[in-house]
């Protein structure tokens, strides 16, 4: 960010309000760009994926190799299709929702530290920060559901509601773990701490508890199979979304494999090292070495998440909405604060566990 | 640029209030609540407040405001529109307190006439806080009796829940 | 006790189960080669039995209309007026809308003429090509026409006009290629001519 | 269910929700067909509902009796249209009956075998789209898979995929021969190999135990009450199966297998689980029988002689009235015909097994949760086109 303003100040000589100005829209403008490619790639990589594990092929055809172009295909008809608003249904609410939804998410990205200098804001309250910033799409997926005049958008958004509302208390719980080993929300922190001493996740066995925690609510969060009920296919048709096409629809889809990704790069970061390599020290890297390998590291940790994501909702029937709920207060916020209490006495008299 | 964002979150949260306390529907009212908050928040934040500011977002924009929103959408349908020609009575009141406000307004700028108004670049406060909160002679102790006073409220619903179970008939 | 080993009980299944099945789904993942095939540009072979689209012998028919009587949706169309043992065909068609390719039209024939091979695409964007003619030709073939007139001409005590032209004669390339068509699919089903 | 019923507002306190109605179907994905169930919700919680059905009527019993006995067999493909191969065979039984005929010996093990074969493939479409309903995709594919086997081995005697129309009144279409036994011995063994991964992905899995266990249970009175037959009445706990206690094909005498009935394994005894699980049973039970088919098969001829004659001239069964019913996938299929010695019945009746299974739906529903209405309705694995005819 500041080698961005200052990067304006010598080339156009601009300066103050005006190259923060322009820095900010350059970030913007590259993580919204980061943003869409990602998704075509993710929603590639899932249809892949499923096809895979479902012995078949997948988009084969369109864009030659293996229908890598099958995404880009989608979103130009997703572009170029009608846009329909129900007869009855709020407009402007309507319209509104997926702005709002997406939104939360995509403004969780700016904080996070993709490799050594890359990144928008180095916020000290990071984690914080994305966990808050997402809250908001649930008010977007509210919207969607009540402004679209349906029942079953209805059901999903009130599910959606009960659901993320629920599952933040462990995902920020078992995020609270490795910030108390840590001592900071600021995400690049955790990326220096780790290349000092050890990844978070061999830690102690808590650390470890934790990571899985947060890596199964954060799957709540993202309405990823099995906690999928906002969109439950088999019940609600399509959930909050039914009634949404074209390019509101692909908001929508935006927001669940950008969020997706939020919880995935978390996961890395937190527990896996961030953008370090195991067993290497990069920290006395020269920054044009350490900038690129950073990043591929970094998003090399993201997609295996992103890729355990898939494949669990290819695996693995939806829970029922009582069930998730009671999975969430039964299960996981006890376990989470057992986790947080334990590292707490762990870490105070200094216990190792692994031979690190 | 932080004059320009809190000139921006003043102007969502003040037209969200207005969207709030005008609007016929009571859902649109609170959706616009959100608005407020989210406004409110955002002002927090160029004041410095950053971790005030998270936390109003995460809790009261994700959390409390959804909470309303499903009383608001799950209660009968004659409490969506609330007719404001009942509360007509009401606007002497009203207008007395507008003016009592205004009135403290008024010496909020005379106390800070002449004095020069500069927005810091914010400082975290996070450490700040935290250390408060666990500071035996900070605020550890209203902290945890604040837990305390949450669990109980807690089991206290769990309890009086229960019992409306158990009144039902045909369990 | 009973409900903390509940408890730790669907921990511990929970945890194993979704293992197994992860582990299921990753060998096929991996291992398991697809099973679909990329349609248009290659097929599953097609068995010899198939009931597919028909394909008529006109020759050999002789408009007894028993393939259209035991059709259960009466989608065959026979329209053919008989002039002695010739025929002069207006129509045999069938109804591809209707038809549910029973093949209770393919046993009653006495002649053997009509059979379905194994073509199976009959998709279209247009609902009136779904009425396939089967004929190869309509009215009467010039043989025909000839051989009527002379019969006629016979009739009426005149003298033949040319002997040699009224011979059938094997005429277009459609025709060979349809009676290579049903050889080779009298062939398949272990019909004998 | 009692736990949940807990949660249902009280009509008469000052507070409550709303009663919603909703339309699950015509289309839907979840209700196999255009099936619609209007449901009353309170909020996740069904307190009421009806099944509405008829979408999707063809007047398959009056078209009967406008055709001829024969004609008939390829409507009855199209009942129950994953179950072809038993169709055509309570409808040839029913006409032989009439008819006073009996297939071939050859003819009657080929018959038990395809309809095995058949039935295999039914119980897989059952399995499979219940993953899907409880949001399991994956194991959809698998069964597909292994039906996809199943298909193309039935079209290699019959000629076509789904809607066979090879067990005809007399015997069957075609003769079979050792080389497609040995493919369907082949399938067999791969078969019993996936059964095991299918226990692993779904089966055994803890999710799908909670999402289907102590969940629609079906007591045996109101099971029997209803008219219920197939696996839905087994897994209520009646070993009631027609191939062993009325046996109608000589097959079923000889061959060695079980019934599988519910056993309230992970919850209460018929529930959906149950129902699942004796399906899956099921299909073990069918390949053991195929395998005994395939090597006890005597020779002989497929068709009877006399019956050839049936393509030409229509049959002309002696007056009379025959009901004959067979085990189908689903349950106990019967085919009723009156006959005056005409061409064509002059009643034609249908006993299908989906439309009484269906029947018990608006009594399992109240007190569930709208997932598992879901559930409860896969469980019973109907087929709309046998429901409605």
């Amino acid at each position: 960010m500041e080698a961005l303003i200052g990067l304006f100040g010598e080339l156009f000589g601009l300066e103050g309000t005006l190259a923060l100005s322009a820095a900010y829209a350059v970030c913007i403008g590259s993580i919204l760009g980061f943003v869409t490619v990602y998704s075509m790639f993710a929603i590639w990589m899932e249809r892949k994926v499923a096809a895979h594990i479902q012995v078949r092929m997948g988009p084969m055809v369109t864009g030659g190799w293996h229908g890598w172009a099958q995404s880009v295909a989608d979103a130009v008809k997703l572009l170029f299709k009608e846009d329909i608003i129900p007869t009855r249904a709020n407009a402007f609410m309507f319209w509104i929702a997926p702005a709002v939804v997406f939104c939360g998410v995509f403004a969780g990205l700016i904080v996070v530290p993709f490799a050594v200098g890359v990144q928008v804001v180095d916020l000290h309250l990071g984690v914080f920060f994305i966990i808050a910033i997402a809250s908001i799409e649930v008010i977007g997926v509210i919207i969607a559901g009540w402004a679209s005049n349906s029942k079953y958008s209805l059901f999903g958004a009130v599910r959606e509601a009960a659901q993320v509302v629920s599952y933040e208390i462990p995902t920020a719980t078992a995020l609270l773990v490795p910030i108390l080993v840590v001592g900071s929300f600021r995400l690049n922190d955790f990326n220096t701490w780790q290349a000092e001493h050890h990844w978070l996740i061999f830690h102690s066995p808590w650390l470890a508890m934790a990571a899985l925690i947060f890596f199964i609510s954060s799957l709540a969060g993202c309405k990823r199979a099995p906690f999928d009920l906002p969109e439950a296919e088999s019940e609600l048709v399509s959930g909050f979304h039914t009634e949404y096409s074209g390019m509101r629809f692909s908001f929508f889809f935006l927001e669940e494999y950008t969020s997706m990704f939020v919880a995935a790069l978390l996961t890395a970061t937190l527990w896996f090292g961030g953008f370090n390599l195991p067993f290497v020290d990069s920290s006395a890297w020269h920054p044009a070495l350490a900038m690129p390998i950073g990043i591929v590291v970094l998003l090399a940790k993201t997609f295996f998440f992103i890729f355990v994501q898939m494949w669990l909702r290819w695996t693995l029937p939806r829970l029922r909405v009582d069930q998730v709920m009671s999975m969430g207060y039964k299960y996981l916020v006890p376990w989470a604060f057992v986790a947080l209490i334990a590292t707490a006495v762990w870490d105070y008299y200094g216990w190792g566990w692994l031979p690190l | 640029m932080l004059d320009f964002m809190f000139v921006f979150f003043a102007a969502i949260a003040l037209a969200g209030g207005l969207v709030m306390a005008f609007h016929q529907s009571i859902v649109h009212s609170a959706f616009a609540l959100v608005a407020v908050l989210f406004g409110v928040a955002g002002l927090y934040w160029t004041l410095g407040a950053d971790l005030l500011g998270a936390t109003q977002i995460l809790l009261y924009v994700g959390g409390v405001t959804i909470l309303l929103l499903f009383a608001v959408m799950l209660s009968t349908r004659d409490a969506g529109r609330l007719a404001i020609g009942r509360y007509i009575l009401m606007a002497p009141v009203l207008g007395l307190l507008g003016a009592g406000l205004l009135r403290v307004y008024q010496g909020v700028i005379a106390i800070s006439e002449g004095r020069e108004l500069t927005l810091l670049e914010p400082e975290p406060t996070s450490d700040a806080i935290g250390q408060l909160f666990v500071d035996p002679h900070g605020f550890l102790l209203p902290f945890e009796v604040l837990s305390v006073l949450l669990l109980v409220v807690l089991v206290g619903a769990v309890t009086v829940a229960r019992q409306q179970q158990e009144g039902t008939p045909d369990a | 006790m009973g409900a903390i080993r509940d408890y730790f009980g669907n921990i511990s299944s929970a945890l194993t189960s979704t293992a197994k099945g992860m582990g299921v789904t990753l060998r096929h993942y991996r291992k398991e080669p697809p099973i679909t095939i990329q349609y248009p540009f290659e097929r599953f072979p097609v068995p010899d039995r198939y009931r597919g689209l028909h394909i008529l012998e006109q020759e050999k028919c002789i408009d007894c209309k028993l393939c259209a009587k035991a059709c259960p949706v009466d989608c065959i169309e026979i329209e053919a007026e008989h002039h002695g043992r010739i025929l002069e065909w207006t129509q045999f068609s069938i109804d591809y809308k209707k038809c549910i390719f029973c093949e209770f039209c393919i046993p009653p024939c006495p002649v053997d003429c009509i059979h379905m091979t194994t073509e199976y695409e009959l998709a279209t964007e247009d609902p009136d090509g779904m009425v396939e003619d089967l004929l190869t030709w309509t009215g009467l073939r010039p043989q025909d026409q000839r051989a009527l007139e002379e019969a006629a001409a016979r009739k009426a005590g005149k003298v033949v006009p040319d002997a040699a032209a009224s011979k059938p004669s094997a005429e277009g390339t459609s025709a060979e290629d349809m009676a290579a068509k049903i050889a080779a699919i009298k062939a398949r089903m272990g019909k004998k001519d | 269910m009692e736990a949940l019923e807990m949660f249902t507002s009280d009509r008469n306190a000052d507070v409550y929700t709303e009663e919603l109605k909703l339309n699950l179907g015509p289309q839907h994905p979840s209700t196999h067909g255009v099936l619609r169930v209007e449901l009353a919700m309170d909020g996740e919680i069904i307190t009421d509902s009806w099944c509405d059905i008829g979408y999707l009527h063809r007047c398959a019993e009056k078209i009967g009796e406008n055709v001829t006995y024969l004609q008939f067999t390829p409507y009855t493909d199209r009942m129950d249209y994953l179950a072809s191969m038993n169709n055509n065979l309570a409808w040839s039984l029913t006409v032989e009956k009439l008819l006073d005929v009996e297939a071939p010996e050859r003819a009657q093990w080929i018959r038990a075998l395809v309809a095995e074969l058949n039935r295999i493939a039914s119980h897989l479409i059952a399995f499979g789209t219940y993953g899907i309903d409880l949001g399991a995709n994956t194991p959809f594919f698998y069964a597909f898979r292994e039906r996809e086997s199943i298909m193309q081995l039935l079209e290699k005697i019959s000629g076509a995929r789904m809607l066979y129309n090879f067990i005809r009144p007399g015997g069957v279409a075609n003769d079979i021969d050792d080389a497609w036994m040995d493919e369907v011995s082949a399938f067999c063994d791969d078969f019993e190999k996936r059964w095991v991964e299918y226990n692993t992905l779904l089966t055994d899995n803890f999710v799908f135990i909670q999402r289907t266990a102590n969940i629609g249970i079906l007591t045996k009175e109101l099971a029997l009450s209803n008219g219920c037959t197939g696996p839905v009445l087994r897994a209520s706990g009646v070993k009631w199966d027609l191939r062993r206690d009325v046996p109608y094909l000589e097959p079923y005498d000889e061959c060695e297998f079980d019934i599988p009935v519910g056993e309230g394994t992970h919850g209460t005894l018929g529930d959906c689980w149950d129902r699942y699980w004796v399906r899956m049973r099921e299909m073990i039970e069918s390949v053991r029988i195929i395998r005994q088919c395939i090597e006890k098969i005597p020779p002989g001829a497929h068709m009877e002689k006399s019956m050839v004659k049936m393509y030409k001239t229509p049959l002309k069964p002696p007056p009379g009235e025959a009901y004959v019913r067979c085990e189908n996938p689903r349950g106990e299929l019967g085919f009723y015909v009156v006959s005056e010695g005409g061409n064509s019945p002059i009643r034609c009746r249908t006993r299908a097994p989906s439309f009484c299974n269906l029947s018990v739906l608006d009594k399992l529903l109240p007190g569930t949760m709208l997932g598992d209405a879901v559930a409860t309705i896969g469980s019973l694995d109907i087929v709309l086109g046998e429901v409605d005819r």
